[in-house]
């Protein structure tokens, strides 16, 4: 048999230090999130799209140019209101970060803390965001309104089904953690978890400065 | 229903007769020769590829008997159209012939003779493959170079556009209504339906528009596809080398009869045309107290088809039935699309094809059917009749708003009886 | 949210030394974050200052800078493997390009949009 | 032996296995390793694939005969096989069952089957969701079929029914809600798929399988799921937008209102180009596979091979105008478009030609499964460049939603794509089902096929150039286009001889292989090159006894043979000696489920809701969350099964994240 045949593999590399015990160090679970959220940004910038689009095109429509009509597009926006959500995801975002780094350093009691904050904080956000969705409706800015509503509708609400998938994934984790099962030994699942927040969070960011202050 | 004898796709001979101009002074002979519709192959058109020449043998001879085709040009568009796409034909007949014998000939003669030989084990070589990766490219930069040559040629209007009119074409499930402006001033002058007469020589300025869903404007011998999209409108243009009727089709998949929306362009001389336009200004006459049968029409026509269709002079501009001719301002009628700036489409079709000068078409319903003998002249009484007795028959509708079907589309069957039909045939003759 | 630093450090100490202690990081960037939201809102208030033309480039800034910080520091992309980055970068990538060419093909950018 | 045997590699996310977790609910998992319990609950991705295969199949005999419906109402002038109504829903559901539901899934067969064998892995990443995505794709294509049963027929809006044809005020219908939602669930179905094959690829691959190792099939997947995983997004937000219009009255296609149809143009091509090279590329794999055994040669320039497919998947994202050459767009966008959809000739050029330069000076046997794949690469030609002839936009102009198209595509998808799956399938018959596919019938199966295809799709080139629109129920007999049509006519059903007889060779290779006692193919009946003909014949359920250490591209065939001085190959080992035995007992592989299955059965449930009573939409949530709690409450190992003597890289992960 051929002399290269028999020799060991040289490349065969078992790095099985840190998280990983595949071929890349990384384990399935974190690069599938990180592939999945690299899929959900073409399907927000769709949405997003969407909305720039039908905004300026609601803007140029042959009567639609006049001040009643405009009312009922982004002179609604109540931007003091909005920064303030904002803000609140925002620093939903260092409690989770915060939490996932408790969970690593074994401190589950603080985790627990850090996660129920998290929570709480996206929840807040999803009750400013139903209030200003009433809000909007009262005044007359309906879903089916016009091509802005129905672009500004579908793009917020496809938001914040996430941050409400989001805050379901917190709470099981919340559970998980009181029965026991979400130990430091699963700490990257927490930080998987996390990721996703933060990308429901990175997503707010331009939604923020693109569809409530550029105008 | 579909009667072969007048169908205006017939490559017959006895088909090649004069046809007679509709105001009788012009002698015109256009006719069927000269159109593309059974006219005989322009020679050395296609001669300049072997491949294209062997392609045309195989469908059995040029646009003979084909109204439809795309081999055959009749305008500068088309013909620079198909200057681009012949060598690019060749080109890619050149390459399907190599790849094809070369896997014919690897096939064969590297066929296994020998259980255990062995080939020598050749991994690739750079060379050779890089080779192969730059020369399709290089080709194809030459082909890119060509492309953007003809197409901004075809995108931008031609220098030589008619200046004096444009037309809208509007398209609706499942016609064409074609809305002239003379002059260019933006108000509709008059309107017709299915079929759409152009001058010879000049380039046409056309606008694509729809009133419903997508629909695409296409006359094979004049220039590619454009889209009518709804809120859109797209420019394009078209122009005819010679006199013709030139037979086209809706293309792009619009609904129930997406198939039967069809749309003839008449090129006809500078003189002729002008007549054809003068006579389209003029609103219909209201028919002699003498014409009984007519004058019978007329009232049916106003009592069970003025809900829709329109006649100058008989409608009013917010198209409900008029008294007097006096009542009619084309300039101030607000039932066309495009009397104003357009304003997003109606999405429905509520409008049905203008009659006003009905009698000056050969094919209607989407030209599909002859109205008049292409020929002769002559009322194709059975087919007028057949399609008002039960339009279901000559063209599948959704006229009725039934159940999830919120809006109507398409021409009802109107509850009449044959002596009423009879009475409407005579009137909508008077049309000319 | 300071101490937190120091205890959870001093409990677990060696043992863990894969997973850092970057609460302070996390913090400062926060703070950042923070300043840079403010920003943001301050545009809004025209009247107290005026950005004129430059306000979409400062606003498309600020939104990239926090954008950048959140997906670099709180998601780890700083210190995780190249892979993961690529990944994600490649779905921003595509999608940027994309969506940026769509709208240019209805004349979004620019004055005026031609129906 | 040279196999180096591989660690066994401890659970990545410490599930804890003291067995203190009890399986929750009623369904206990089934213990029998045969029966229809092991099929409808199995996690193994060969079964799964199998299974894939199987529907595909189903589904295109379903197609093909909405095919031949379609060519007999075309037959003649003014057919009155169908109703214009019919036809409309008939030829939209034979593209979208085509594209969706018969190439994508066959592809995904071979995917699921092969991928995890070629990278020396025991199974998937995500072996339970490998299974969710499986019933996601069959629920959700009958699902679709459904609407010719319940609800006023099938879609008629064409496969990319196109925005506000496809509104409720134009097609009242439910049809084109089945079309928005199924296809919602089937990417759904798509997109996790993506997402498990791509982390198998990269993070399974056996010790010693870098990239650049892997087999060309492997590389052309890992680009089609990438193009999957970055699509489906977009089809998926241009889909909502139509159902939130047509069962909510949003207005994103509501031109009175001011929307731009063109929209939904742009948002379905974003998706719909790179899907047809997802279409294609999976076939691509399979010939650079079947080609190099046949031809006894490695693949011609391996790297060209890779980096071409990486091309054709980066490019794809750059031409979807091309669809839309006579939509309006306007003159610098056409021109933009049109030069990009040219250069994608280059990098496709590569392949043909390297394909030809592996058989060149090769030893080439001309079993079924070669024949097919040098089918492919004559008659693809044919396609493509027919695509570089509607690349040419001006030209396309004339051209486009014609029959010239239809003639396009049909050799691409047919002449390509269908040819090369059909290839795969006589290569890998025995390694999945242990016994041949008669190679007898097979040649007839692949004449008949070829000289079928040619007539069915070749005449409608002419009738294309000749002014045949497609998507019209009938032409007129003044057109000129009966002969043409006929002849098309007259190839459908050589085609469908040609499927007859490949349902017929399955069935008596089966019985004369039973007849004959059974006899075992052996690991490698090919004299093979890649990781999976290493192992026996059909693969055993634990695929690798020991996990390769690999050394080299195509190391199976290096362990056979070396080189001579001239280059030729000698071989260094019987075959018999460097083939594993497939006898390793007690392998640890992930257990079975029925939570995949309970999941993805609630999804049409939601769509029948939203069609027709939102109250339905009650027990498809039920059964949704059901699946979800039970799985994530059940273990995806039972504790008694862990052996623990030979642990998996891949197959024992609890999937955590898939609470979310
Ligand atoms: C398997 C799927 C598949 C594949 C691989 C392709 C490949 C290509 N397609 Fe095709 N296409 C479709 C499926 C596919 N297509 C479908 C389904 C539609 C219609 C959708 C619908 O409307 O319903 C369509 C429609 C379509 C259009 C729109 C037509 C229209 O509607 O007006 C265009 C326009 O440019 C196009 C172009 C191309 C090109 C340039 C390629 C290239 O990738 C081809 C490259 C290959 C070669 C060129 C051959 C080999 C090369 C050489 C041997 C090298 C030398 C060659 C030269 C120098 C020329 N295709
Ligand atoms: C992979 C994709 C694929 C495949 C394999 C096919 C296969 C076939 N296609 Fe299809 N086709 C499409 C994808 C495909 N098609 C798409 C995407 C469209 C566009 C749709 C749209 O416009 O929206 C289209 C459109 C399309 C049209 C245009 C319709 C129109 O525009 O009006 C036509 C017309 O002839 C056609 C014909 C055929 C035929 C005859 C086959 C044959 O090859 C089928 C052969 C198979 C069988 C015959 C079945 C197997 C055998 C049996 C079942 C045995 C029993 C047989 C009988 C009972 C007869 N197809
Ligand atoms: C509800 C509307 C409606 C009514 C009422 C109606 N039509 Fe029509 N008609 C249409 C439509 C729509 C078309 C176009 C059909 C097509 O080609 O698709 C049409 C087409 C026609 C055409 C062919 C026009 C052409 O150039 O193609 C004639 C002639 C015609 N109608 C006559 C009549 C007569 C006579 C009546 C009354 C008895 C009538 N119509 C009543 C809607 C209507
Ligand atoms: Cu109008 Cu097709
Ligand atoms: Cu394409």
């Amino acid at each position: 048999m051929a002399e290269t045949l028999a020799a060991p593999a040289t490349d065969a590399h078992h790095d099985d230090h840190g998280h990983g015990h595949t071929i890349t160090g990384i384990s399935n679970e974190k690069l599938a999130m990180w592939l999945f959220l690299g899929s959900e940004c073409l399907l927000f910038g769709g949405l997003i799209s969407t909305f720039l689009l039908y905004r300026k095109k609601l803007n140029s429509f042959p009567g639609f140019e006049n001040a009643e009509i405009s009312k009922l597009g982004a002179q609604l926006f109540d931007i003091p209101f909005t920064s303030v959500s904002s803000f609140v995801l925002l620093m939903s975002s260092l409690t989770m970060v915060l939490a996932v780094s408790s969970l690593q350093r074994r401190d589950e009691q603080r985790m627990r803390i850090w996660l129920l904050a998290t929570a709480l904080l996206g929840a807040s956000f999803i009750a400013g965001q139903i209030y200003e969705f009433t809000a909007f409706v009262k005044e007359g800015l309906g879903f089916t309104t016009n091509i802005f509503s129905s672009a500004f509708f579908t793009l917020t609400g496809f938001h914040g089904a996430h941050v409400v998938i989001g805050i379901i994934i917190l709470m099981t984790m919340f559970a998980m953690s009181l029965q026991g099962r979400l130990g430091p030994e699963r700490a990257e699942a927490l930080e998987i978890a996390g990721l996703y927040w933060h990308f429901v969070d990175v997503v707010w960011v331009v939604v923020f400065v693109v569809v409530y202050l550029i105008k | 229903m579909r009667a072969g004898g007048w169908r205006v796709g017939q490559g017959d001979d006895k088909l090649s007769a004069t046809v007679n101009g509709r105001n009788g002074d012009h002698d015109e002979t256009r006719g069927w020769e000269n159109s593309m519709i059974g006219r005989k192959r322009r020679t050395g058109a296609l001669a300049t590829s072997l491949i294209v020449l062997a392609m045309v043998a195989l469908t059995g001879c040029g646009s003979d008997g084909r109204p439809l085709t795309t081999l055959d040009p009749r305008g500068q568009a088309s013909t620079d159209i198909h200057k681009l796409v012949v060598p690019v034909f060749i080109v890619a007949g050149i390459v399907f012939v190599f790849v094809n014998l070369g896997v014919l000939f690897v096939a064969i003669k590297f066929r296994r003779k020998d259980e255990d030989e062995f080939p020598e084990q050749v991994h690739g070589n750079t060379k050779l493959e890089l080779g192969w990766t730059i020369l399709p490219a290089v080709i194809m930069a030459g082909i890119a170079v060509g492309t953007i040559a003809t197409l901004f040629n075809i995108a931008n209007e031609p220098d030589d556009i008619a200046q004096d009119f444009e037309v809208t074409v509007v398209g609706q499930q499942w016609w064409w209504s074609f809305e002239y402006d003379l002059g260019r001033d933006g108000t509709i002058d008059f309107v017709t339906a299915s079929e759409m007469v152009i001058p010879t020589g000049t380039p046409v300025k056309i606008t694509t528009t729809s009133r419903d869903v997508i629909h695409s404007f296409w006359i094979p011998a004049l220039n590619g596809k454009k889209d009518a999209a709804p809120g859109r409108n797209h420019p394009f243009w078209l122009n005819a080398d010679a006199p013709g009727r030139y037979l086209g089709q809706c293309t792009e998949f619009c609904g129930l009869s997406h198939g039967y929306m069809r749309m003839l362009v008449e090129a006809r001389d500078q003189g002729d045309f002008e007549a054809w336009v003068a006579n389209q200004m003029k609103p219909a006459a209201i028919p002699a107290a003498s014409d009984e049968a007519a004058r019978r029409g007329l009232e049916v026509f106003t009592g069970a088809c003025t809900s829709c269709h329109q006649v100058q002079g008989v409608n009013s501009n917010d198209c409900t039935p008029i008294t007097s001719a006096s009542q009619y301002d084309v300039a101030k009628n607000t039932c066309w699309v495009g009397a104003q700036p357009y304003a997003g489409a109606a999405q429905v079709s509520g409008y049905a094809p203008d009659l006003t000068h009905l009698m000056s078409r050969y094919l209607f319903v989407g030209a599909l059917y002859d109205l008049r003998g292409p020929t002769t002249g002559e009322l194709n009484r059975a087919e007028l009749e057949g399609w008002i007795r039960n339009p279901d028959d000559y063209k599948p509708m959704l006229p009725e708003a039934t159940g999830d079907n919120k809006y109507g589309r398409g021409m009802p069957k109107v509850p009449l009886t044959e002596d009423q039909i009879d009475d409407l045939v005579a009137y909508l003759s008077t049309l000319k | 949210m300071s101490t937190t630093t120091e205890t959870t450090h001093g409990d677990h100490g060696a043992a863990h030394e894969e997973h850092p202690n970057r609460d302070m990081t996390y913090v400062k960037v926060a703070i950042i974050l923070a300043a840079i939201t403010g920003l943001e809102t301050f545009t809004y208030f025209e009247s107290v200052f005026d950005f004129g033309a430059a306000l979409v480039p400062v606003l498309l800034v600020c939104m990239t800078a926090k954008f950048y910080l959140i997906a670099a520091y709180f998601m780890h992309l700083r210190w995780d493997k190249p892979v993961l980055r690529r990944a994600f970068l490649t779905g921003i990538v595509i999608a940027l390009s994309v969506y940026a060419v769509t709208l240019a093909a209805f004349k979004f950018f620019g004055e005026g949009m031609p129906r | 032996m040279a196999i180096v045997e591989r660690e066994p590699l401890a659970l990545t996310t410490g599930e804890p296995s003291n067995g203190s977790l009890e399986p929750l609910g009623v369904l206990a998992r089934p213990s029998t390793k045969t029966g229809w319990r092991s099929w409808v609950s199995t996690v193994d991705h060969k079964k799964i694939g199998i299974m894939y295969g199987v529907t595909a199949l189903f589904f295109f005999f379903v197609a093909g005969f909405e095919a031949t419906l379609i060519r007999l109402q075309l037959a003649q002038p003014n057919g009155t096989v169908l109703s214009a109504d019919l036809y409309n829903q008939v030829f939209t559901m034979h593209g979208v069952t085509m594209v969706f539901l018969v190439i994508m899934p066959m592809a995904a067969a071979f995917a699921n089957y092969l991928l995890p064998l070629q990278v020396g892995a025991r199974d998937v990443a995500f072996p339970r969701l490998n299974a969710l995505s499986f019933w996601l794709f069959l629920f959700g294509g009958v699902f679709l079929n459904t609407s010719w049963v319940i609800g006023g027929g099938g879609p008629d809006c064409g496969w990319f029914c196109y925005a506000p044809n496809s509104g409720v005020v134009f097609s009242p219908t439910a049809g084109v809600d089945y079309y928005t939602l199924g296809l919602l669930i089937t990417g759904v179905a798509s997109s996790i798929g993506a997402i498990n094959l791509i982390v198998t690829v990269l993070n399974l691959r056996a010790p010693g399988m870098s990239l650049f190792r892997m087999p060309v099939f492997t590389w052309m997947q890992l680009v089609v799921q990438m193009l999957l995983l970055f699509s489906l997004p977009v089809i998926t937000v241009a889909l909502f937008l139509l159902t939130f219009d047509r069962l909510f009255g949003a207005n994103f296609f509501n031109v009175a209102q001011g929307a731009d149809p063109l929209l939904w143009q742009h948002l379905f091509w974003i998706f719909g180009h790179p899907e047809v090279y997802i279409l294609i590329l999976p076939s691509f794999g399979i010939v650079s596979e079947v080609i190099p055994v046949f031809s006894r040669k490695p693949i011609y320039g391996y790297p060209f091979m890779v980096f071409s497919g990486i091309a054709i998947g980066f490019m794809g994202w750059g031409v979807w105008a091309h669809h839309m050459f006579a939509s309006g767009i306007g003159p610098i966008s056409v021109a933009a478009f049109s030069l990009a959809t040219m250069f994608i000739a280059v990098p496709t050029g590569v392949k043909i030609l390297n394909w030809m330069a592996t058989m060149w000076g090769g030893r080439i046997r001309f079993t079924t499964a070669m024949l097919f794949a040098v089918g492919l690469v004559a008659m693809f030609t044919i396609g493509g460049l027919s695509g570089v002839t509607h690349s040419v936009a001006p030209a396309d102009t004339q051209q486009t939603d014609t029959y010239y198209i239809v003639a396009h595509f049909h050799y691409v998808l047919f002449g390509g794509a269908l040819l090369g799956l059909f290839s795969g399938m006589y290569f890998w018959w025995p390694k999945a089902f242990g016994h041949f596919l008669d190679e007898k019938l097979g040649k007839a199966h692949f004449w008949l096929m070829i000289i079928g295809f040619n007539l069915t799709f070749g005449p409608m080139h002419i009738l294309g150039l000749q002014g045949m629109s497609r998507r019209i129920q009938t032409y007129q007999a003044t057109d000129g286009l009966t002969f043409w049509n006929r002849v098309a006519t007259f190839g459908v059903f050589v085609i469908a001889a040609g499927m007859l007889l490949f349902l017929y060779n399955i069935g008596s290779s089966y019985r004369s292989w039973k007849a004959a006692g059974r006899p075992n193919p052996g690991a490698d009946p090919w004299d093979s090159r890649s990781l999976e003909w290493s192992i026996p014949s059909p693969t055993p359920e634990h695929n690798f006894d020991t996990i390769p250490t690999v050394r080299a591209a195509d190391d199976f065939w290096h362990r056979k043979y070396g080189e001579d001085e001239h280059g030729r190959a000698v071989r260094i080992a019987a075959t018999e000696d460097v083939v594993q035995k497939g006898d390793a007992t007690g392998v640890h592989l992930p257990s079975p489920s029925y939570y995949p299955l309970v999941l993805a059965a609630g999804l049409p449930f939601i769509g029948y809701g939203l069609i027709f009573n939102l109250l339905l939409v009650i027990p498809g949530a039920l059964l949704v969350l059901w699946g979800v709690y039970g799985w994530a409450y059940e273990p995806s190992t039972e504790p008694d099964d862990h052996h623990g003597d030979h642990g998996t890289a891949a197959a024992a992960h609890e999937e955590e994240t898939s609470v979310g």
